[in-house]
This record gives C-alpha cells, structure tokens and sequence, in this order.
C-alpha cells in the first residue's frame, strides 16, 4: 500500500508524528478471507475504549484472493481522515508482505504472519513475528470457519501489544455478531488464545498503545451508505429502483436492512423496491414514480451516471422530483471501482445535452448522508427536478465516528403539489390553473399527480418542447420562456440547497488571507491540516460547499480571500472549474489543488500541497 | 349518449391529431376513445405513456381528463414500470412504435413482460420509423424494399412471440384497418391485470403503405385472417355488469376466456380458429404463421394472471403516492433506538 | 415566424435596409406538401443568376400538415446568415396566414394564396393575391401531383415579380429533377402558367427586385451534412453505424447517397453501414470497428450523445480511435428536434463521468463539414481517442453556398498503428513494445489491431485501472501516471486539432479594444455583423474557435482585448463557460453573449448586443 | 504434445485467474483453452470480447495470444458486432454473465442475434451477479432464496429459448461441471458461420452454490441431462480434416449434422433424445425443460446457416480493417466531377 510520506519527509511534519492513542495500524490480507470481521471488532474496541477511531478498506475489486489492506487510525484529537502513515502493519497476506513490510515507517512496527514467506531487513523497525497455524492448533475449531477465525490471531496479538482489554473486546465481537453468543465465543476463544500465546512470548518492544479516553461517548459508528439509507427511510421515500454496483450497492442493501422501519400495522411495506435491469430503467422507474407522486430514488455510481444521462434530461425538462445518489468511485470508464473519487462533479452538474443543469447535493460525512438523504426528497419535490447526491466511496463504505442522528426538524415537504382539494381551492381563486405558469415568480409552476380525481388536474408530461399550459409548442417564443423559468427556478434553487459551512480563523469572522474551499469526503482532512498549519502559523479560513448551485455567500467568501485553494481528490479540479466558469468576479485568486490518486485524502498532502504554494509565489 | 359516468364519447377525445392524414395511428387512438368510452372508464384514473415516434405522440390525441406523459424514446416500459408501483390504482395505457420498442426498447419491452406490470401496451406496428422518415424498423419484412434504405435483410421481430415467450398472459395482435377487432380487444385488454400485449398492424401511409408490405393498408385489407370473432361480456368500470346478448354457436365453435375480474372473452371460431389458453398452440401458430406470412389476427394467448411486479413487493394497500407523512416516515423515538445500536 | 426587428426598430439600424438582391424572401407552406422542390428551384435560380443566396427551412417536428417556413436571401454583399427581417411573404398555409401577414416587416411585400381565408389590414406593405386553383385549373397535371406542382405557382410568380428569368428557373427545375426532363416540364408548366398569369394580372407596384450577378461563380449550393458525408469517404471512413435521429439522419443517408464513390472494382462497398438498434449499440459498433482497425464514425444528436455517454468514457480511457458527428439541435431533453442549437458542447467536451476529456471539432460552414470529416478521422487515430465533431441544425439541414471542396491536403494517418512489419521493426529497436508507454512523450503510445499476425502484438483492452503494459491495476502509481500520461496527450491534441481562425480588423494585425469570439453556424452573423459595425465605427477582431482543447492562441487572442464578447447559439454561453474555467489569465474579460432561441444567429441581433453592452459600461 | 501450428496447450493459456477458487468460469477457461489448442486456433485472428462481471474478467485468463477487449456491462455485443464487420477474418469468441447478457444486455443480446454476427457466444449463467455479491439475476429461479436479497419473484429468462426465437441458428446449454461436452460445443461453435450461442451453466461457488438452486454444483452434478454424447469429426484451422474413429453406433442412435465448412457433428442419442436441427422440438424442448426444470445439455438448435450481418453489407474481399489508403480514399477526380454537379 502507497504511503504519501516517507520515512525521512516524515521527519519535517513533526505535528503528525504518532504517539498514544495517535497512530494508524493496517491489516494486510487477502480479500474474502474473513478479516473484515476481525477489523471491526479493532475499531469498535477502540470506539468502546472512547478512542476516537476510523476505519478504512482498501480492497480490490474482486471477490476472493487479491490483497486487500484496512486501515485503523485512532486519533485522540478526533481526527478522522485517513492517516498519511500507517505506524502498525500487520502482514497477512503472502501476495504483498514484502511491500507491506518496505512500507512501514521508521519507528513502525510490523505484525508478521509467521507461516508466509518474507525476509525483513528493518532495523528501524519493531518485529513481532505470529506462528498463526501453531497458535491456532492449540484450539478447536470447526473446519469450515477455522480459516475466518485465524484472523482472530491478529486481533489477539493486537489486544495485547497495544492495550486493548479483552472484555472489550469480547463486547465489540457481541456487537459485531448482533449480540448472538455463539458465534461471538467461538470467535473470541481465537483472540483468548492469542492473546495468551502473545503474553507469553511477545515482549512488548515498541512504544504504540491505545488508552482509554472518553472521547466517543455518545456518539455512533456507521457507514455513509447505512446513514444514506436510513435518511431516505427517515425522508419518506416510498419507491426505490435500483442496479447494483459498487460502491452504492450497500447503500440499497441498507435500505432492504432497515425495511422494519417502513412496514405498515399488517407488516406491509411503505416503500417499494425494484431491482432494475440496468441504470437507465432505474432511472425510468424513479422518474415514472416521482411522476405519479411517489417520493422516489436509486443509487449509483459514475458508469451508472452515465446510462442516466438521457432520462434525468427529460426528468429535468419535464419537470419531475426524484433523488439519484451517486456514490463515486474512481473513473473515467469502469477504473477503479474499489477506490475512492469525486470525479463526477462537473458530469453530475451538466448531465443530459442541451442547456441542461441539475442540483448536486455534497455530503461530507455520515451525519449529512442522513440530513441529506430525507432533505433530498424534500428539495426534489419543492423544486420538481431531479436531485442528485454525490457522496463517494470513502463516505459510503468506511465506518465513520458520527454524532447521533438529528430526526428531520421540518414536516416533510411535498413542495407544489396540489391534491383534489387544493386544485379546486386554486381555480377558484385564480380561474385558471396551468402546470407551468409562474404563478409564485420563483419559477416553480404547480402540479397535479395522476389519479386526483378532479376532471381538471390532468396535464400532459413531455420532454419536448412545451408552453406555460404544458402544451407542446415550437414557437421560439415559449421556448426562450419556459428555459428563463427554468433558469430562475435554478436561481430559487440556490437558497432552497444547503449553503455552505464556514470555518473561520479568526474569532470576530474578519477573513485571513488564506481561504481553502472544499467539499465532500475531504472535509476531515481539511479540518486536521487547518489546525497543523495553525499551530505552525499558516491561518486559512475555511468554506465548505454543501451543495450546487452556488449562493452568493460563495462569491463573498472568494472576494474576501486573497488566495482561495480548491480542495478536490479528482484530476480536474472539478468543483474550481465550476467556480471559475460561474465566477461573477473580476479577479482570478482561486488555486486548483487536485489529488486524484484513488485513495481518502490526508492532511499531510493538503498542508504539503498549501506551504509548498506559499513559500513558492 | 352519455355512459354510466355521464361523460359522452366526445369528452374522451384528445388534442387534434397532427398525423399523416390517414395514419393508421390515428384509428387506433379512435378505438382506445371508444373503447374507453364503451367501459366507462374513469379518465382520471388513466395514465398515458408512450416513447418517441408518430405513434408515441398519439396519447395527447385521447383521453385528454387523462394524465399523459410522453417519455424518452424506447424507454417508456421503466416509466410505467415506475409509474404503475407508485400508485396501483392507476389504469395504464401504454402507447408504443414497432422502433420504439422493438429497437431501442426491446431490452426494456421484455423485462417490463417479464415483471408483468399491470397496464395495457399497444405497439403501434408499420414496420417504419415513421417519424424519422422512413428507416426499416425490428419488425419490417426480410427482403423489403424501401425508396431510401434499399433492401431489408434482417429477419422481423414477432413482438407476440416474443412476448409469449418473455412471459405476457395476454397477447394480440390485430390490423388497424379492423376496428371492431382492435375496440374489443382493447376492451379485453383494459380488464387483464398484468401486461397486456397488442401487437396492431397500423399502416404508415406515408413511408411503408405500398401493397407488397405487410404492413401496409392494402395488405391488411386483402390478407388479414382473423382467428375468431370476438366478444367481450364485460362489466363497465364503474356499472355493474352488462347484459349482452350473445348469438347461439354451436359449442364447439366458442371458446370462452374467463378473465381476472369475472369478465367472458367470448371467441367464435373462424376458419381453422385457434385457442388461446394453449401456450405450446400459441407459439406454433406465430412460427407457422411468420413462416407462411401469415397476418392473423386476434387473441393469440391469454394466462391466468401471474403475479404482477407490484403484487410481488409486499405493498400496503393504499397506493404508494397517496400515504399520509405519517405513515411513511418513522417515529422519533424509531430514530432514537437506532442510534442506540450504533453506538 | 418570428422575426427579431419591428418594424420600427428596423429603420433604426440603415445598414440592414433591404435593396436589390439584398431581401428575404418567406414561403409559408404546410409540412409535406412538397414545397421545398419550390423552394431549391427559387434558390438555384438566384444561385445561377450569379447572386449569393442562402436558405433555411424552417420547419416543424411532423410529417405532415404543420407549418413550415422557408426563408430564402439574397446578399449581394455574399452574407449567408439569417436576415432578421424576410421583406417578401409567400403566404400559402391558413394556419399562418394571418400571423404571417402581420410579420411583415414595414415596406414588404406580401404575396397571399388567394382561396385561403385572410384579412390584410397593412397599407404599409404591397399585396399580391393569386389564385391559385384557378391558375391551376388552366393547365392539365396527373391528380396524383396536383398538389405538390401547385407550390410552382409562387415559384412563377415570384420569376414575374422579382425578375428571375424563366429559362433559369427551368434550369433549375432540371438540376432539381437531376437532370430528367419530364417531371421538370411539368412541373415548369406550372411555373410558365402562373408566370403568364401573374404577367397579365399583377402589376408590380413594389422595388424588390433580383439582377444578374457574377458573384456564385466557381462556387456550390451544398449542404452541410452532405459536405460532411462527402468528407466521411474522402477520409476513408469504412465503417458507420448509426441510429435515426433529427437532424443527424441526412448525413448517414448522404453517406448511402454517395456509395458510388466507394466502390471496389467488383462493386463491393469498402465502407460498411449498419442501422443499429439504438445509440448505444451505434457507438459500441463503431468502438468495437475503431479498435479492430476500422476508420469508424457515427452521426447522432442531443439524446443519442447522451446515450452514448458511457461509452465514450470508455473509448476514452481505452484509447480507442472512432468519429462522432453531433449534429446538434434544440435542447434539454427531446426539445425541439427540429429547431438549431449549440447546446451541446460543454457536454460534450466532459462527457461521461470520472475526469473525462475530449476534443471536439466544430466546422462553421459547409467547406469545414467536408474537411472536418476526412481530417476527424485522422484526429482520431492519430490521437487514439474519440473525436466529437459538432455541427447542428442550421449548418446539416439547411443549403449553403460555399467553395468548392479541397482534395485532402495530407495523406490518410493511421496515427502510430504498427503493423507486423512495424512491429516487428518496433520491437528490433525498442527490445520491447508496451502498449501505454509514452515512448515518444506526447502522451501517445503504439498500438496494433487484432488480427495482426505477430505473437507479441496482442494486448488486453479495458476500462478499469492498467498499468503502461496494459496490465490490469489497482496500483496508485500506475493509476496516476496513466491520467498524468492521458492529460498530456490532451495537451498534445491542442497542436493537433483545428486552431482558431482570426480576423483583425487593423491591418497590422495589432488588437482593437473589442475582440469577439465564436464558433460554428454563427460564423457569417458575425463577419456580417462585423462589417456593419465597422461602417459605424465600431471595430473588431474576431477569432473563430474550431476545436477543443483550446491552443495557447486562445488566450493571446483573450489577453490582448479590453472587452471580448463570446456570441453563442445556446442559452448558458457555454463555450464561456469553458474559456472560464480554462482561462490561465487573471482578469477577467469575457462577456457572454448568447441566443439560444431556436433560430440561427443574425448579425442584426449579434451588432445590437455588442452596441447595447458599449453603451452600457 | 505441440498442434499443428506447433503451439503447446500453455501457449493458449492468459493470466492467472483471480476468481474464487472453484468458480464455473474458471472451468470454462480451461475448457476455451484446450479447444483453442486441439482447433489449431491461430491466436492472431482470435479476438476475446466480454462485458462486465466476473465472467467478463475471464478473457484475460485464457488465450494470451489473442487481442482481448473487456467493454462495459451488457453492451458487448455492439463491440463485437463493430469488430467483426471491420475484420470479418477475425475469430471472435465472447464472454458474457447471465447479468451481463440477461439483464442490462438483453437488448445488445437479442439484435446481435438478430444481425447473426459471426461469433461465438458465450453466457456463463449462474444465476446471480457474482461480481456484485450475489444479487439475483434475471436466470435466477424463480421463488429461489439468497442470503442477502431474500426472495426471487421473477420467472427466469431461458436464454437458449431467447436465442432460437431471436433466430440464431447454433444454440446449445452445457454445464461447466460437464468438461467434454463444453469443450465438444466450444469446438463445433467454433465451426458455425454466424451467431453460436453457448448458454452454460456455470456455478457461482460464492454465491449460489446451494443445492437447491438449479445453477449450482451440486445440483448440476446430479441433475444434468446431457440430451446426447457429441463427437466433432472436424478440420483443425490449419491441417487437413482429422480421421477420428468414432465408435459404430446402431444408425437411429446417431444424428450427424454437417456443418457449413464440412465439419460433422455427431450425436449420439442419450435418454430420449433430440434433434437438434427441428425448430419446433427445439422449442418444445426447451419449454418442458422450464416446465419441469430439467437441465438439459448438449446442442439444442442447429440450423443451416443464414447469412451473417457481414455478408448482407456486400463488402468488399478484403478485410475493411486492412484496406490499402488508396483503395478508401477516392480520387482528386472523383471530388472535382463532384463539385461539378453542385455548382
Ligand atoms: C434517443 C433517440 N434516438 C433517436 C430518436 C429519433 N427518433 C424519433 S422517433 C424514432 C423512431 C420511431 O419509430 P417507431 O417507434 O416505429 O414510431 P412511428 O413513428 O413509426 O410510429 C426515432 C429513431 C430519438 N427521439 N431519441
Ligand atoms: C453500467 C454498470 N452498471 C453496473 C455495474 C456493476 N456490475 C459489475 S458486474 C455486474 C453484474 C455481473 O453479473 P454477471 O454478468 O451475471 O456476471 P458474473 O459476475 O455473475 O459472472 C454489475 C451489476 C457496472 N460495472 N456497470
Ligand atoms: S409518417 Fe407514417 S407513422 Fe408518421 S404520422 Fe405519417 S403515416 Fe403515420
Ligand atoms: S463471486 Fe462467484 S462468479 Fe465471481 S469469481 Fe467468485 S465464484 Fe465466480
Ligand atoms: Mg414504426
Ligand atoms: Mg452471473
């Protein structure tokens, strides 16, 4: 596994240099092998010790065999981006412990599976050597699982290298294995026996330990996807189309999980969902659903995007509510469908031919993939367009430290969406009621869904080109009218989004000369590298874009900057060219720093990345 | 004479059609006004869908107190696929071209038969795209000929097999020029629950009407074979049942077809007829037939209803789009227990 | 029909005042009632009585019985854009009529079908009523063609009105019918029959008038989507694959049209074409040609390139060689299939997800269909990579004078194809050959094709992650060198693409303050626009942008103006938009300027945005 | 022991898999490699197309001598279709999963079959999209369960049948437990001029290896009913047509089809038997096979060969691929007469 810094670099950022409770450990293995399970049970022993934790998974897109490498960092500080060094390795995997083994920073320490093949000549390193078969051998364990338990081993060694208490651990196996003991016994006998087996003849050598803290009190582990999914449910979403493909598909899997939520007084479901059989009938489903009133939604990611491309143009044209998650991963084309991206921004913005532009909303973290995930209803409907939600591999996938979730603060919304009762309400105030009127001036029209049982609600859908009456019309006149409606309900669109959270240095809000916007995924990464180059001197204020199109608050921000960086891990600099290409200002001060190489950004790059465009003017 | 719903024939028309004087299309919209009309159908109850094409622009030429909704080209079966889930209690007439789904949409054409969505799909079938002037479409004829495309080498599409095979429980196909035929069958149609699959031959007088095409008017006129006469004793929509008086056929001449609702299909043979119910019956006649080029017409098969996809989901019974906020949004304390276990 | 001027507005801007062979003429038929054969023989007459004469058609998305218009100008000056104003109306379609005739610009002239229903209240303008049953019933003609023959008698009225010489017409008539004399006699017995009629019963009480020109000769009447066709298999295209689509289809049917040219000696095609099932199956069929060696292209618009989005991606990453022709037309969604627009190309420029890039041609004129469709071709494969070209509505459909056709200039490039000979010399040299490697630095590699009978000339095509040996990857490295690899490339294509055209209205070439920048059809609005405004002293330079990715001319053109006005045909000034997020300047200078309103441009249009932005600082 | 072109059985061999251990594909690699080797495949004309999935992957895993193209999910047919026309000397065979041809391909599927491009068509059907953990495919059974996406209320396409109505003319199911027969069929596919269609049941051991489900191990093992045992008596692709002693069989055991090049394919009737050049059997077969749900295997369609999309494009001999400069780009004189007729 790469590491952005090397030993010796490492050496000059001494403000990321480990200590207690502040060091990352990685597990190299084979991917279906079963560890996944033992990586779990590290982090929620270390979330339960009040260690804050995260997870990453680094694995190959492939079912069993390739290497696969997760990475835990505890950071007592709260930080939560991934970690530029991985200090502890722990090689299991035959295929790359000779890489693993030449990727250990100085002063790391290395967990070696005893019974591979590997040479170390590490002097700068901690060795402790882990005979698994033999440690193995001395329990008993049924044949089918006794390769999944080996992985056991390393969680054993671990607890007693670094500090983690066994009862702890046991618990976090409870968890794990949904508080059924069976399983969780026979699986923490493995981690007894190691443990046992390392007390014995490990001599604790290195300087890495965990200690408890109470930093994690009242706060919940989950997935971005899992939050997704429960945001939607939470959101009212009635109607779910849907294909898979990595990484969204635990997204949908998450919403079948938590399908109890949604299930009526005979356990019938609220809400429907439909495997498709690909992307663009996913897409033809939800729009036909948000058409015919339900609150409907599928998830994705960029090839899916691209299949959607067509339909959400029509969905956008003719003026129907539904939400598209996509969950990026890296592109162009198939790429990397294991490795994290936010390469779709720009496609999202523009997606469809012709004039076409589509709301984006950004979240950065599981919490947001909750708010977002039923304010995404919400906007689709009260902005009758489809709504995208771009969040991406590392949000969806990785286990993440979150606050508990905020149950929605406002009534759902259903937006212009006039019943039998309110449409005869509404002829007979205005005598007339035409579905794309501006009658609100916000050039949101009003609209009526099939089966109201009123002879006047009917209206005629189409992606073609149509009066205010919804009437089809070539005439350039109703033409130019309907597409500057539709330019200012963009415009109405800017206040409705999620504006952006500001991050600023000084106390009284006046603005430093540093500004850096970023967005998505990035977020933790920014936070950690502001308070690094704070504590060295450099203060930069901080905009986060939770969405597009943009408000005027952005333009403010950039104006009040001297230098404004663009944080953005794709190749492009996607979001500084929407900037750029919407940028109402004069003056060009906006700087595209882009990363792009596959995995969660760190601190370390951004500080790196803005001190070396300081120092160089 | 007004219906039992009191609306008269009139008020189920649409927007003046703006097709080729003469298209077959428009015919067929005819027959769905009458048809519609004749089952007392509640227009605001019925969704229109169609595609791209001449024939996917006809939705706004009926039913105008009816929800139309003309999608993208080729892909309207996910819409309605969408659309039907999300409220059940939607009646949906589904109109489509022989390019728009038997070209660009055959993928969705067949696994929208597949999941058996509740709603009626015409194929308005000329062989031609017409609205793109001209081009030999899926289900044009092997070896015809056409003044700007040359010849067609490419053997035709039989949308009803295919869809007999995709798995559809109840398939037509019918001539535009026989109206009788094409109202009945649409009334037949609009009592099935699951997909019902008319296959119409209506002629493009435009760009596929010279005689030597199957799918022209002269053509149908000369060598339409219909299977049987039918006849539908149905309830209106909203009346209880009707009376209709049935001439006496000997027995062995009828063959009636109970449907879902308790709706009689009542065929009378001709010629050789042909009974529907028999799967195995069904394919050799569409193979004998597209061997022997062979336009027969009428109900080719009909099943037992299946489950359709909206049944397969395990649905509260009042229609998705209509649930009040409370009931698709969970507690409060719902949010709070789980936030527990995540802890 | 819409015009833009008023009538009073008009006699504000002198320069646009109509004279002789300087008006337009407007015939408003019904769709499909064959008046377009009407409408060439007019403009092939003016073409042969040496005046510069332009046509567009206007017209609507049916097939029969809607309205339709055709404007027909005549410029002695040689401006082919759209005239604002169209001076003479042929009014032959009730549906219109009455809109029509209060279209009519002040001082025009209104020649009505007389047994249509209408009111003419406009002592403003010079009326002409004819009957044209009753000119009809004078002659003799087959019933079957009745109808259409009766679209002659404006025809022949207008040769006795505006002085177009009835052997010309007849001419015309001949070249229209390719030279067969018995439907031209009989359509011309129409024309003569009115002609005589109109000669006895219409005095000429207005001052339009054609005369004899020298000013079309050596020159030709083409269409741009048979120019691009033509320029199609002079660059040695053998492989199409297409699916119907306005206002795509006539460049495929010009294709099949033209067949003759490519022929072998036995009268076997070297070119294949297939009618695919959709736009999907159009761009993997011509993905799948172009990687097996094939010169491959399609032509598509708005929803087909939509569909095609995925696809390109990976033609994209893959590096795979194809041509596509966006023949654009009105967008979002289906729009108005019939109406022009250039609302595709920011969408086209990023199409599909994930940091996708791709150049794109853009002809202005007839001359550039035919050398932009041999030369895409050779783009493609010398870049290895998809090569949109993006013509539209206006440029494909409508008849356009233009210079004859230069014979290619450069032989066909097949780019750094090796066959076995080549190979086999490669591998002599090199001592190896990897497909990716960036052996000569210009971010493109060597490939072959299948069926290249050499051992080692085999690789593996795909869209996921490769290393330079096309060898499956998930490596970081290997994943950011192929990008950094694919954006030099890119760089590498802006040498290689089409630069921009200049000109400067100093003739020592220094900058005036005014600079604009355009592309595409709006090309002659622009020169004409630019030469009223320098009559009024008003001047500028111009650069007209033929390519995507940009050139460092650009942005020299850019620096070098005060004010640069960028005139679009779409309605989010999109080739702005990418100039701004491209644009390497500090300041900002660029206004955009767009249309969008379904129409071609006029220079009438574009000289009063320039002067009112003047105005207005 | 080298073949005729001197090539050892490793030279036919790709990269090493990275599937699961035990998967179906992999089987199918072994078995495309050995028949590559015994055909005398000359890896240069042989492309390897595929679309997304774990059986996409597989074209890397065998043939390294052979240009490989992994497209995107389900439109590989388009790819081929391209490819095979602009070098109609090329050999193609594809890979696909029943998700890639079944579900988001089931368009591409049908119209290649419908153009018949000359290929071999491979569908390593096993129920479930493996490549995405397990969610149902549209071959899966119907009413199957699966750990993590509950039950499947979707009758299964049966891709054979599809292909036959689509019209291919060489369409046969195997299962990959089956070696000898797959390779048998792999060899005899790679006779057929046109379309031949391998539907081949290929376990997902990850999955959908239960039992009970019709795509799994242990149930093809006990289950499969080979319809006959298959002998080639063919040419290789460069020597002289191979003498391979067939044992004497009683003449109505034994139903030789002769193939477009000369090659015989030989069946020996198992059980009941079939013949497999009868549409109408064919089809019958195939729907009491679902009827029943018998896994039945061997070469179910066999028909005279119709003529490929490449042959109906009147093309010239050589292939477009390989066209000199001189004979794709006309003459100067051919562009100035041109203009002329413009002017
Ligand atoms: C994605 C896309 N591709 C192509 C078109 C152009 N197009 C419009 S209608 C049509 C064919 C219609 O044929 P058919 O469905 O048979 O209808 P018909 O006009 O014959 O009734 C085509 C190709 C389109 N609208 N969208
Ligand atoms: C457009 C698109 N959608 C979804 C995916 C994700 N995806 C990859 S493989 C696959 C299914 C593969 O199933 P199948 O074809 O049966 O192959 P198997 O893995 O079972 O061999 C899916 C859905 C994708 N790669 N591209
Ligand atoms: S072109 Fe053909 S299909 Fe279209 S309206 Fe005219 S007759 Fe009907
Ligand atoms: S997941 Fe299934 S299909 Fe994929 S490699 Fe593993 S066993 Fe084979
Ligand atoms: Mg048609
Ligand atoms: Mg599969």
């Amino acid at each position: 596994m790469a590491i952005d810094m090397q030993p010796d670099a490492q050496m000059r950022w001494q403000r990321y240099q480990p200590g207690v409770n502040d060091f990352a450990l990685m597990v190299a293995t084979k991917n279906g092998s079963g560890s996944q399970t033992s990586n779990v049970v590290l982090i929620r022993s270390l979330f339960k010790m009040g260690i804050p934790v995260s997870g990453k998974n680094l694995f190959p897109s492939n079912i069993k065999g390739l290497p696969t490498w997760y990475t835990i960092r505890a950071s007592k500080d709260g930080y939560t981006a991934r970690r530029a060094t991985t200090e502890v390795a722990v090689a299991f995997n035959q295929d790359t412990i000779t890489e693993d083994i030449a990727n250990i920073p100085h002063g790391g320490v290395l967990i070696a599976n005893k019974d591979l093949k590997y040479r170390v000549n590490r002097p700068d390193i901690t060795v402790y050597e882990v005979p698994v078969k033999d440690i193995m051998s001395r329990g008993e364990f049924p044949k089918d699982f006794a390769d999944r338990i080996a992985n056991m081993v390393y969680v054993g060694v671990c607890c007693h290298l670094f500090g983690i208490p066994l009862d702890i651990a046991y618990e976090a196996l409870l968890d794990q294995f949904n508080r059924k003991e069976k399983p969780a016994r026979m699986n923490f006998s493995a981690i007894q026996l190691s443990y046992d087996w390392a007390k014995e003849y490990l001599e604790k050598r290195d300087s890495f330990r965990f200690e408890p803290m109470n930093k994690t009190q009242g706060k919940i582990l989950i997935e971005g996807n899992d939050a997704a999914a429960l945001g939607a449910l939470f959101g009212g979403v009635t109607f779910v189309a849907w294909y898979p493909i990595t990484p969204s598909t635990s997204l949908v899997d998450n919403i079948l999980n938590h399908l109890n939520l949604r299930k009526d007084g005979d356990g019938k479901n609220t809400v429907a969902i439909v495997q498709a059989e690909d992307e663009l009938a996913a897409v033809g489903m939800i729009i036909g659903a948000g058409w015919a009133g339900a609150r409907s939604m599928t998830a994705t990611s960029g090839p899916g995007v691209s299949l959607m491309a067509e339909f959400t143009g029509l969905a956008y044209f003719a003026e129907i509510p539904t939400v598209i998650w996509d969950v990026t991963r890296m592109g162009p084309s198939t790429g990397l469908p294991t490795r994290t991206s936010q390469g779709d921004l720009l496609f999202l913005y523009t997606l469809s031919h012709g004039d076409t532009r589509h709301i984006v909303l950004l979240p950065s973290n599981a919490e947001e993939c909750f708010e977002f995930g039923w304010k995404a209803l919400d906007i689709a409907e009260q902005m009758q367009t489809p709504v995208f939600v771009m969040s991406d591999l590392d949000i969806g996938m990785n286990v993440w430290l979150s606050n508990p979730f905020q149950y929605p603060d406002t009534p759902i919304n259903h937006g212009k969406t006039l019943n039998k009762e309110q449409l005869e309400a509404f002829l007979q105030e205005k005598g007339e009621w035409f579905r794309y009127r501006d009658y609100d001036a916000d050039g949101v029209g009003y609209r009526t869904v099939p089966g109201t049982e009123h002879p006047g609600a009917a209206y005629f859908t189409r992606g073609t080109g149509h009066n205010d009456m919804a009437i089809y019309s070539e005439r350039r006149e109703d033409w130019l009218q309907n597409m500057q409606r539709l330019r200012n309900k963009f415009d109405t669109a800017r206040h409705v989004v999620p504006g952006p959270v500001m991050r600023m240095s000084s106390e009284s809000g006046e603005a430093e000369a540093i500004g850096i916007i970023s967005f998505g995924s990035n977020d933790p990464a920014v936070h950690e590298a502001i308070e690094h180059m704070a504590a060295e001197g450099i203060t930069a204020d901080y905009m986060r874009i939770r969405a597009l199109p943009f408000s005027q608050q952005v333009w403010d921000f950039i104006e009040a900057h001297d230098r404004v960086y663009v944080i953005e891990n794709n190749f492009d600099g996607q979001l500084c060219q929407i900037l750029r290409m919407e940028s109402p200002l004069s003056r060009s001060n906006l700087v595209s720093l882009t990363l792009g190489d596959t995995l969660p950004m760190t601190a370390l790059w951004i500080h790196q990345q803005i001190v070396q465009h300081e120092e160089v003017p | 004479m007004p219906n039992a719903l009191g609306l008269e024939r009139t008020d189920y028309k649409g927007a003046t059609s703006t097709l080729c004087p003469g298209c077959g299309h428009d015919s067929i919209s005819n027959q769905i006004i009458s048809a519609a009309y004749d089952s007392d159908l509640p227009m605001w109850r019925v969704i229109k869908l169609s595609g791209i094409g001449c024939s996917s622009k006809t939705p706004a030429y009926f039913l105008k107190g009816s929800h139309g909704f003309n999608s993208v080209h080729g892909r309207m079966p996910s819409v309605a696929t969408g659309a039907t889930i999300a409220n059940h209690d939607l009646i949906a007439i589904a109109v489509s071209g022989d390019g728009d789904t038997g070209s660009i949409g055959f993928g969705q054409f067949k696994h929208l038969i597949r999941r058996n969505v509740h709603m009626v799909y015409i194929v308005e079938n000329n062989g031609v795209y017409g609205l793109t002037k001209g081009q030999f479409s899926a289900t044009a004829d092997e070896g015809q000929f056409l003044k700007y495309y040359g010849k067609n080498d490419l053997p035709p599409i039989d949308l009803c097999l295919e869809a007999i095979i995709g798995g559809a429980t109840f398939v037509a196909r019918s001539f535009s020029g026989d109206a009788k035929q094409v109202q009945t069958l649409l009334k037949a149609a609009l009592r099935h629950r699951g997909t019902a699959v008319l296959d119409i031959i209506s002629p493009c007088v435009t760009f596929n009407n010279s005689p030597d095409s199957t799918k022209s008017y002269p053509y149908g006129k000369e060598n339409e074979i219909p299977l049987h006469e039918i006849e539908l004793m149905a309830a209106g929509y909203v009346a209880a049942k009707q009376e209709i008086t049935i001439p006496e056929y000997p027995a062995e001449l009828v063959i009636e077809v109970e449907m879902h609702d308790g709706t009689f299909v009542r065929l009378k043979k001709l010629g050789e007829g042909h009974d529907p119910r028999n799967r195995a019956e069904a394919i050799t006649l569409l193979e004998r037939a597209s061997r022997e080029n062979l336009l027969l017409t009428g109900l080719i098969y009909y099943e037992e209803p299946r489950p359709t996809i909206g049944d397969t989901l395990s649905l509260t019974a009042t229609p998705l789009a209509r649930l009040e906020d409370s009931q698709i949004r969970p507690s409060r304390e719902a949010l709070d227990a789980l936030m527990k276990q995540y802890m």
